[in-house]
């Protein structure tokens, strides 16, 4: 077996020496009646390299990939393109094979690595510091909840309608056990976001609000007043974003006043991946940093006074704290970190702004287009990258019968609300740097064919 | 040549992408322009490349050598699986596309949820935990929705002295309140201790097996009847799987949910922390409770995923939902090449080669160094020593920076807590015994100057990139940005 | 651009330290009349790197790739599952990037790879020693008789008619201008090659005989009698292996006698690639060392007295001896002799022991299956992983016909010897580990309903 | 640790390759069966990942830092160009393919043949020479061809001191005597030299332009016309084609035949010594004489090989085939993804940014190194540097050492032969200015040890992962292949 070095003369003169007579006598702690007899029976044996990527290439095959379609998905999961020097960096052995960084004199590289990392997350939310990853957007969305109920000792957290409802879904799950409540709407097909009911509801009670921005609609709004009340009533703005490109053309939320500001990596560096790995994006103000969840990489010097950096703070961490940790989590995403610190040092200021202008304008330029469609209608005013369409007729079988027509064409508000009719008609239709002109109008004519 | 970073390297006027051109359009972004410098720095992509490879090379890694972390598992990461995750049809296909799109995809999904079951001899399992201590929120949710589900708010969870912090972490994050189990003098829980424990306010224990001292719990089933005979439930850390992985399954166990990490066991890579993946195996009693999304199989072969919209009718007992989408696909393809290409009897050799690798160390050292339950029998795939019997002024941490000098990754340190000055050494099955006979040789050199109180070892590594380093510095005023050296700022 | 480190700014700050008003004062030695005033006209800009890997992926699309199809073709280049392992430590920056290893300090990586290569090929082919590579099998064919020249003195060389076709015209573009004197002769399709053709054309002039073993038919023979003779007149025996992973299962052409052995070791590491890059290789008995070409890679020590490795007896090369060299190489192909070694190595005796098995196994199924289609007969008595079968018809237009229904059924002799019409119905087929039963099925099934 | 050879870990026993399974057959291989050991030794896949990356790690590269080695044009290797060439309808396609089915791919050769001659503003190009080397004979031939084809068998070819070693090893291959041509104090070609040489035993010159002292021949143009008046042909080595591509058409200087070095101007990878390409761009004059086969392109679009079977009708001068196949494909899509990525403007940048670093690095240490020719007028893409004024028994070989233990490749030393103890330094377009500043300090340091004698410097490097080698040794007992210790073999 070609992953396993040890000959069986290895394996007999190695008994020899433990003095054990067989293999058996190693396991002899394992009560007999819950040792099996041999390889586990209905299970294949072990197979050749080329017939298991044979099996995957079958089954690879039978998904419409991304890049060979045209291609118009987003809420939360974004398509753009991923320089090649990415994977190639990413996949040398020294960044692949490494394991967290416990032994910092040789793991310089992963930690200079996460501590520019965090400089870059930090300054593209406009925060003060950011730690060094978590599993993604949706798991940092609630982290940040239960850490600005740790700040606050309050447990009342207000959540935007424009959140993405599984970022909702996520902390409901945890907010039944940890006993937060959660205050949730919604959302309408409208051109503006409850922001409204978010100043109303906030109060001595509130710990937090939690705002997405641009919103799942793919609307943008100022968040300054809504820090604004919460501040006042001392409860912490949270901000999500879910698409990072957004911020090379509009304002970073720590610029409107947001605590906490935490988003989904996935857009740079990392690819679609059917949802994972990702890489979720924690910043906030500096005097929070001691209630923040996950790895933090810090400067230092070593023994000779040269600069190094270490993880510190680990006094937060599950394992030294054990039940009085911030957070249970452990192993981060500390990978497609790298891959995306990679991709945004490549873009660099200029090649992000540039990056975020090309999404704009074809987004502008697909909104254009596809509400020339008889019936098709934009809900939004403002977007970024992203829009919704309301469509003269329930949108969740137009989203099938595109694909059947080789279009990806957009997540349907049906998918993602089943059961709210008020929003069925909903289209959110993602327009990135990958999707070209031609792309845009084989979209807007096949939607038409589709509904006419 | 020291590696700058990249805000000293880069310019917010360079870059190493080139745009499409697209034409001017009215901008739609509400008014919300961002004017002000964002401070990003940029490279070409030679700068990029340079800069990166650079830093790689300060790094150790499996690739270059023996890297016997106890209880991280950190085996070959055959590059097979890299190619398989990179396939279009995996690494390129979004969440949300309609399932009749991703049947391939949903597919691989359904295959490792399969195998895990199997090899586990569970009920179910839940895919969508992103790590280990995820997996363990996932099961100890599982036991909380179950004990909900049966009006029985039970609030104390058992935890064994050895355990890994993640376990009382996450026991605590779910709102029970922890107790701790003691070890017996051979290093497993004390079985009376925890029968007397249990009552009508437990909701059930977090065990490890094999445990963090490297042993199999001879009486885990015991423990299983006692703690669901209480009306508890059992989780098992599956952290440590790669040791009986084809030779036990936990079902026979009695274990009611475990989560596997399929970056030890199966050997997706560590990348330097993450991402990982922790998929939950479940008894039949907590499997109505796992979260969503999950894929089903049909009669016909065709695949469809349970969320929110059929969850009512196909699963209504779940807790919900844990994260965004559907776990750690790029994991799942890595874990599903691996388990293919060693197949049942390949992993059960991977678990018999990696607790034979574990007990040739444990033999070959205990002359040397303190193995404080070398007599409880032999080790499973990770082999415990402690300090004992070095000189004055002398620790783990001295033999560990040691080993750095003589090329290797130390070992595991002061964990497990059970013992005085931990060094736990698991070597895995993807070591051959020629790597394991230098080490060996290696580790009894260091501990022989410990012993011998060579003041050198004191300031080791001397070989290493950096010297030790100042932590309590870095703790004490924590600088977790990078800002403008001041005269710089002065000057603008 | 991307690629391009230099902003602006940095240009006028050189232009400065180096005294120029502009780029145009450093091309004064230009005359005015040759420089061009702009970016040649008529001629696309820079391309964005999403752009660029559109273009290539709809022109790759344009391609039948072997993987995708039952792949029978084989005449000197070989269709081998090629572990992923190889790839991967091929693209590490410190082998791809690296120059020719003319600093041993600090290129002991490639120098040490190459004489773990040189050990591989010497072993593979039973001879003494072997160089660092060549461009591929058919450069190093010729440079083998070149070689055989410089040491015999003589210019008549004897080239077997189951050499490939291809060997052929290279040796003879060469010989034209070299003056050698080719004896050769087109094959037929019998069980047997021209060997006694061969036994009776050696004399006191001949330079070398240079035999294809197995030859461009499949065909496999005895070397020893053409050795034997060839050594009684004072000549050598040059044996050509085209199909490395041959020598796996049947006799080293240096166990029978052969002074020069070379091949093309695409087989190994290095994939189809259309045709290249390749990489040749050369082995030889000991004594002729001095003469032959390309670069050698030798063990020595250091100056602490460590082994090292260096490039050695380089007074052989052109950088030193100018128009005495013993060859105009420079340039090799040092990665794909990476890649070949590699996977040599991760073979080894067992793996290529193994892998020839499984090569010739399936290819006794396929020519039993395919022999069992009416009027298709075997020509071959012996052969490895590839043979010939008799077509009742013309094979070029069946292959074309086979292609149509996505089967890459074998090379057509027409294809090989345009004028020769009496080899126009031979096909030659190569079978490998990567056929599966079902496309050795698909392919018969295929054939059979062309030629009926 | 050292890492050592394959030979002394692996056995023949191990293997890193599973099998599929397949029947038991007759065999059929002509009772040629092989018996006896090979002694191939095996390591399992971690065995390997291993051994290679750490052997990687004794290299230096152009990844790790600045390598600027004169005439060997080492520029940044663009890794989306490693991407097009590993795709699988240009990777996985075989060259005898029915040529309909490999229409992508003779469109990747036919679009960089396009671009060479655009570029070149030559009429032809050979596209199957498998390196510079290579090229330089493809050239050679052509023009034996051509005198052939007119009955005028010319036996002599020019030329002059400077050239690279490769261009009187192939004119002497092809059978022509070489004759030196010497140069001005300038370093240029000396024309009145050159003139007075001509004759009608003249078949040509082959000339480096720019040079190999980093000089533009401004006389090329003369050159070749007198070169042509009396009846000879100008093969011109295109090595340096880096600093004038965009800039100037080597077209337009009245050039016959030119290799371009893939590897170098375009930037394919240069992988410790290959493979390179080697594409011959044409005059009109020697274009008929091209080898085959090569692409063209229909009307419609379609693409057809010229090979054999109708090199009668569309190209009956051909000088025949120089390779097996159509030259080096993988070097082809790299190439043009490079050119394309550029596009003219971003080439013409590339010749300029190229000159611009290298006059840059000439002006910044010509206070320090001897120049012999920085009165010439500026360089193009490289600096000539003499050993002149080092103290006594210093020589450029302990600059190349001293530069090596400052984390540099050392330029290329020795050559051109023109100047005593030459250093050649070409720094290429993509190297930041930051780092040629690094560069120029770490230059003068060791430059300023040099001339003051420091002794160190004498036994230099000593930060590498060898101290200087025995190459006396090596050549006086060639060890080229590995042995089994003698004490082993006896043993057995």
């Amino acid at each position: 077996m070609r992953y396993l070095p040890l000959t069986n003369t290895d394996r007999q003169a190695m008994l020899a020496v433990i003095g054990a007579k067989s293999i058996d006598d190693l396991f002899v702690d394992v009560p007999a009646e819950a040792q099996l007899a041999g390889p586990i029976a209905g299970l294949p044996n072990h197979a050749s390299e080329m017939a298991v990527e044979r099996h995957f290439s079958d089954l690879a095959r039978k998904n419409m990939a991304a890049s060979h379609h045209p291609f118009f998905l987003g809420c939360g999961a974004y398509k753009h393109h991923v320089p090649a020097s990415v994977d190639h960096i990413i996949q040398r052995g020294e960044f692949l094979t490494a394991y967290t960084p416990y032994q910092p004199e040789i793991a310089q590289g992963t930690l200079q690595m996460l501590f520019e990392f965090q400089t870059q997350v930090a300054r593209l939310f406009g925060c003060d510091v950011a730690n060094a990853s978590m599993y993604d957007g949706s798991t940092a969305c609630w982290e940040a909840i239960g850490m600005a109920g740790r700040i606050t000792k309050r447990h009342k957290a207000i959540l935007s309608s424009g959140l993405h409802p599984h970022y909702v879904s996520v902390a409901r799950t945890m907010a039944k056990y940890t006993g937060d409540n959660l205050d949730t709407a919604l959302p309408e097909l409208s051109p503006t976001s409850d922001s409204a009911r978010l100043l109303d509801a906030i109060d001595g009670e509130t710990s937090c609000v939690v705002v997405q921005y641009p919103d799942i609609l793919g609307r943008i709004e100022d968040l300054s007043a809504i820090a604004a009340k919460a501040h006042e009533h001392g409860a912490l703005l949270i901000a999500v974003v879910t698409e990072p490109v957004a911020l090379g053309a509009i304002k970073a939320p720590g610029e409107m006043g947001a605590d906490i500001v935490v988003g989904e990596g996935q857009s740079l560096g990392v690819g679609l991946q059917f949802g994972g790995p990702y890489v979720g994006l924690f910043a906030c103000k500096e005097k929070f940093v001691r209630q923040m969840p996950g790895r933090l990489c810090g400067e230092t010097v070593d023994a000779e006074g040269k600069r190094g950096f270490v993880l510190t703070l680990s006094t937060r961490e599950q394992h030294i704290r054990r039940e009085k940790a911030t957070s249970n989590i452990c192993t981060n995403s500390g990978l497609c970190a790298l891959a995306f610190s990679i991709h945004m040092t490549l873009l660099g200021e200029k090649g992000l702004r540039g990056l975020a202008q090309v999404n704009h304008a074809l987004a502008v330029q697909a909104a254009d287009r596809l509400t020339q469609i008889p019936g098709v209608e934009l809900v939004n005013d403002s977007f970024f990258n992203e829009f919704t369409l309301r469509l003269p007729k329930e949108a969740r079988p137009v989203v099938r019968a595109l694909a059947d027509k080789k279009v990806l064409g957009g997540v349907s508000l049906g998918r993602l609300y089943p059961k709210a009719t008020e929003l069925e008609n909903g289209l959110v239709v993602a327009v990135t740097e990958t999707s070209s002109a031609e792309d845009i109008e084989t979209f807007a004519t096949a939607l038409q064919e589709i509904l006419s | 040549l020291e590696e700058a970073l990249i805000f000293e390297i880069g310019t917010t006027d360079t870059t190493g992408v080139d745009l499409p051109e697209v034409g001017n359009v009215t901008s739609r972004l509400g008014g919300l322009e961002r004017n002000r410098t964002i401070g990003m720095p940029g490279l070409s992509e030679p700068e990029t490349v340079r800069h990166y490879t650079r830093l790689s090379r300060q790094n150790y890694a499996i690739d270059l050598g023996f890297f016997p972390l106890g209880s991280c598992t950190m085996k070959h990461n055959p590059r097979l699986n890299e190619k398989v995750a990179r396939m279009a049809g995996f690494a390129d296909v979004h969440p949300l596309q309609p399932v009749e799109t991703v049947q391939g995809a949903l597919a691989v999904i359904n295959e490792l949820a399969v195998w895990l079951i199997e090899l586990t001899g569970m009920h179910g399992v839940a895919m969508t935990p992103k790590a280990g201590a995820h997996g363990e929120l996932c099961g100890i949710l599982a036991i909380k929705a179950a004990l909900e589900a049966r009006g029985d708010p039970r609030s104390v969870i058992l935890v064994p002295e050895s355990a890994h912090g993640t376990n009382p972490a996450t026991a605590a994050f779910a709102g029970f309140s922890v107790e701790n189990i003691p070890a017996t003098s051979e290093g497993r829980v004390d079985l009376d201790a925890l029968k007397a424990r249990l009552g009508p306010d437990v909701a059930g224990v977090m065990i490890t097996n094999p445990n963090t001292c490297g042993l199999f719990e001879r009486d885990m089933k015991a423990i299983s009847d006692a703690v669901h005979a209480a009306g508890g439930y059992v989780y098992c850390d599956g952290a440590n799987f790669n040791a009986i992985v084809g030779r036990v399954r936990p079902g026979d166990l009695g274990i009611d949910a475990m989560h596997i990490n399929l970056h030890k066991t199966f050997s997706t890579p560590h990348g330097g922390g993450g991402p990982g993946s922790g998929p939950v195996v479940m008894s039949k009693a907590l499997s109505p409770y796992g979260p969503l999304p999950f894929t089903e199989r049909h009669a016909d072969g065709r695949y469809s995923l349970v969320e929110e919209e059929t969850v009512g009718e196909r699963h209504p007992h779940s807790f919900g939902r844990m994260t965004a989408f559907h776990g750690q696909m790029g994991m799942f393809t890595r874990a599903l090449s691996y388990i293919m290409s060693h197949g049942a009897d390949g992993l059960r050799q991977v678990a018999e080669d990696a607790v034979l690798n574990a007990n040739y160390i444990l033999r070959s050292l205990e002359g040397t160094m303190d193995a404080p339950f070398a007599h409880s029998g032999p080790c499973m795939h990770e082999a415990l020593f402690s300090d004992s019997g070095l000189a004055e002024g002398f620790t783990t941490l001295d033999i560990a920076k040691g080993l750095i000098d003589e090329g290797y990754h130390p070992m595991t340190v002061y964990f497990p807590l059970v013992v005085h000055g931990a060094m736990l050494i698991e070597p895995t099955e993807t070591e051959s015994k020629a790597t394991l006979d230098q080490f060996i040789g290696a580790m009894r050199s260091v501990v022989q100057r410990a012993k011998a109180g060579d003041p050198s070892l004191k300031s080791a590594p001397h070989h290493a990139p950096r010297r030790r380093l100042d932590e309590t510095l870095a703790a004490r005023k924590p600088m977790l940005v990078w800002h403008e050296p001041e005269e710089a700022v002065a000057a603008e």
